[in-house]
């Protein structure tokens, strides 16, 4: 394992000194707990968007904290949710007086920290509601189970929530347009390497140079399957034929098409991807009106790629397009 | 301590808890890594870490103060989902217990069945959903058997039913936690959080016996 | 070796489908030969200034291409400088008029190929200007020599450079800049992993588990010496100090400082050596007045990194604030 | 072809060549990987394939439109540091001999001495730098001595100088291109770009031979 650390054990704090450091115009950082919130939090008024979960998926959370999108970000250890007092620590700084909604991947562990903290919230006070992501259709759904994970959705669903509450909705206005998105998006992911957790020192699972894993998550879990390498048309397809299938998207749909990158794919490869799903979709009649490309969600150093669909309307539309300035996705400001 | 036990000796048995996840720590994150994230051993060492520190700043408590300090700091330093869910156990447990100065082998048993509800109050989980669950739940019977023998009989008996309970997890599929993200890949391995309860079951009885 | 593509030879031209599908409101592609201009391009009376080289860099150069930034850019092949004629008709596409520069990173290939091109240019009646960046100080500058490669600081000239042809400068006052920049501005890097060609499918070198090359290009090439595996402490300042010395960047210096990964290292890594970097500065009396951090100028899929500092006054400063609408950068607008 | 060479002659060395760079060209690459960035077997052989196909195209050129057409195909195809500078020769080499229907030795001669030139006047190489320009030095000098030759044995020559040279160049410490920038350990390996110019003249020696 060849990683830019010190110590294993400081990786996230560490990190969190240099995200400081390069971005002090747009947030400010706490340490122990440690979060990530607007410099100029609390909003008087505005509806505080909060979310985290474990390091390691950078740029999301913190890089999403900022102006249209986030208020705050809560990163736990690398791959593991952060804790109640953390999460309700960030809630509080995020508190504008309207209310705050945690965005939660649905992880249990995410769920239930969350969870004991809204508890935490709601006995100080603060008005919480959860929305839960749960987008990844590489996994069986069903009320026995834990249920689907939360994967690419979670990044068009934090800019979205995040501009909803900007242009000012009251919290269940903000809440309502979250499970809007929540329930128009799907996404599917493969990997070609895995990757390593900076304390554990081994890789995640192992693949031989012929083979990648079909439906993983985002946290070097192995997937649903393992299939030998395939061409960029194939692998394309074979992602993109289930998350189609799911909602279903149909003729005549518009939507946002996000291309993501694991961490160690190089963007070449992602503009080729997102050219193949592209042209898939304007073949079924889908019509691609907004589009993202590049690392938003990833698993560490992890080579290979999600695909994330959103149905769009022109209210969904208008607020993807909304000026949003945080340090990974900027645009309008 | 053959008849009940104070704070001393139940902080010394937390102590004993800590020792042996930080022994087995690697081995839990290595079963993690085939069926999770691979951090179930991380999570739990950096959570008793943190616990034995804090015992070491007040060594007066009663025994349900002890085990309400344990549930706090599980839950504010573990993360993931086993850090609510052994926090939820502990809380529940020192609940019960109040602040008696002494537990009797009833109140342990009391305990370890308020530590099941809690588990299953917050993590909605079932006996073979391949979790925590399918370990604590032999553990609180044996324990209920063996009612009215001393508290290191109570403890061993658990000990003994959640270490057998661990093979049972093995050809689960996992329909909770993160495993249950794998389906029938998660079939074939034994579960860490069911593992590391065996784990800290077994160092409370071995605590017990001394 | 397992990548997203389809036939090695097509990864340019097939990603090149893909990045303009993505960004269809920005740029217009053109195929045989390959080059990316602005949508509305050529701008009238603007100096237009273009740049290119091998591709596997990405963001750069494709990714610069937009308002406040590049006129056009020219991917060549995987890490081969595109040929005269394809500069040529990029050159030819972005001219509204005013003269066009060119920005060329001091490799032989690129400037023999852009040298013909402006040849090619000048004999169409096009006013074509050039400068040569060369920032890297892990490679020994001599007259008898072909110098230094150019490497990180690429990104913030033609970031700057743009920036004075948006706000109206003629071609002199440009090339001024552009030659500002290069004189204030130096780079090293380092890799952890090598990385793969896809038409030769081998690693460009190998390295053991715990060794790391210093002083790296942008090409794969191996580094200047081989050394064990160091902690990132160690290692930021190693990559810092001889970046400091050169110039050498002095106490009161204020620099914008850049981390830029080589497109395998995750972004906790990236912005933790910015911590340490900026921390480092500090203590030396330099004043990290601005910061960039991500996969700026990569090498496909390789772990490592590189530390670019440029020094900063009022103007350059105000060069690299203005606003800017490319795909891979975008403030203001 | 021991008198002189016509146009089909001349394409069908051109032929030979590309025939000869598709086959070396994973080695030339290999050879670019140890001191440059491994293209350089892909550059030429992407440039040589399209010579080829534009030869089809037109077979009844001149000896000097041939040569031209290898010199903008390759100025246009190969990129690098390497398609300018064997443009650059074929293009002095094409303006040397003009429009002769026939190239004797002399023309021949004259035709290398000019891609030297050219090679040195765009890339300000000098022999001893690790670059073709060692490689054509000898070759040249070599053609010069076996001037009053046929066409074949001045090429002949021209490669066995040239094949000589490569192996000079392992030790030398590259001034010039991609290489240099490694410096001390550029040392120790042979120059992609003076190999490929061996296997241009080994080629181009055999097909006037045949
Ligand atoms: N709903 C649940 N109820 C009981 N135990 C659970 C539940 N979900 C997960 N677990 C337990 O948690 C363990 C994993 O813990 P850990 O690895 O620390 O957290 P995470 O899965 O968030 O990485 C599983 O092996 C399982 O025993
Ligand atoms: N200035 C120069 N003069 C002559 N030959 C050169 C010069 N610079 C580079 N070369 C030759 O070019 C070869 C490399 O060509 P190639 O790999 O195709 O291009 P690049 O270096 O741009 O990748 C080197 O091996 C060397 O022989
Ligand atoms: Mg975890
Ligand atoms: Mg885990
Ligand atoms: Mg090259
Ligand atoms: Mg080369």
């Amino acid at each position: 394992m060849k990683k830019i650390i010190n110590d294993p054990g400081n990786v996230v704090s560490e990190a969190l000194i240099g995200f400081a450091a390069a971005h002090r115009d747009l947030v400010r950082v706490n340490f122990g707990p440690d979060y990530i919130v607007r410099a100029d939090a609390p909003v008087s008024g505005k509806v505080a968007v909060v979310s985290g979960g474990g390091s390691g998926h950078e740029p999301l959370h913190g890089g999403f904290v900022g102006a249209g999108m986030l208020d705050a970000a809560v990163p736990g250890p690398v791959f593991t949710s952060p804790t109640p007092d953390a999460v309700l620590a960030a809630t509080q700084a995020a508190d504008g007086g309207s209310g705050v909604l945690h965005i939660v991947k649905n992880y249990t562990g995410d769920v239930l920290n969350f969870e004991t903290a809204a508890e935490l919230a709601d006995a100080e006070g603060i008005n919480v509601s959860a929305v839960v992501i749960n987008d990844d259709v590489a996994v069986e759904d069903s009320t026995y189970t834990a249920g689907r994970r939360g994967v690419g959705g979670t990044v068009p669903l934090e800019k979205i929530t995040g501009a909803a509450a900007a242009r000012g909705d009251d919290l269940a206005a903000v809440t309502a347009i979250a499970q809007r998105v929540i329930g128009s998006v799907r996404s599917m992911g493969v990997a070609l390497t895995p990757c390593i957790v900076p304390h554990s020192g081994e890789p995640s699972f192992v693949l031989s140079d012929d083979e990648i894993e079909m439906g993983i998550g985002i946290h070097g879990e192995p997937g649903r399957h393992r299939i030998p390498m395939e061409p960029a048309d194939t692998l394309v397809a074979d992602l993109l034929a289930p998350v189609v299938e799911d909602l279903p998207f149909e003729r005549g749909d518009r939507a946002l098409l996000m291309v993501n990158g694991m961490g160690g794919t190089p963007l070449l490869e992602l503009y080729l991807a997102f050219g193949i799903a592209a042209g898939l979709l304007e073949k079924q009649g889908i019509e691609v009106s907004r589009s993202l490309v590049g690392n938003y969600i990833t698993s560490l150093e992890m080579q290979g790629m999600s695909v994330t669909l959103l149905r769009l309307d022109d209210e969904l539309t208008q607020l993807w397009d909304a000026p949003v300035h945080t340090a990974a996705l900027r645009w309008g400001m | 301590m053959t008849g009940g036990c104070d704070g001393p000796s139940v902080a010394a048995a937390i102590r004993a808890v800590a020792a042996a996840i930080a022994e087995q720590h690697v081995e839990l994150t290595r079963l993690d890594r085939e069926i999770g994230d691979g951090d179930h051993g991380e999570n739990m060492n950096r959570g008793f870490k943190a616990v034995v520190a804090k015992l070491d700043a007040d060594p007066g408590m009663t025994p349900g103060a002890i085990l309400k300090l344990v549930a706090m700091t599980l839950m504010s330093t573990v993360g993931g989902a086993s850090g609510p869910l052994y926090g939820t156990a502990f809380l529940r447990a020192a609940t019960t217990v109040g602040d008696a100065g002494q537990l009797d082998a009833g109140a342990v048993g009391a305990a370890l069945a308020a530590a099941l509800g809690g588990v299953q109050a917050r993590g909605k989980a079932v006996p073979g959903d391949k979790t925590i669950v399918d370990a604590l739940v032999p553990a609180v019977e044996a324990a209920e058997s063996a009612r009215g023998n001393s508290v290191a009989e109570v403890l061993q008996a658990a000990a003994a039913a959640a270490q057998d309970a661990v093979a049972t997890t093995i050809p689960l599929v996992a329909r909770k936690g993160r495993a249950s993200y794998l389906g029938e890949r998660s079939a074939g391995h034994a579960d860490p959080g069911a593992t590391s309860t065996a784990v800290i079951l077994r160092a409370l009885a071995e605590a017990a016996k001394a």
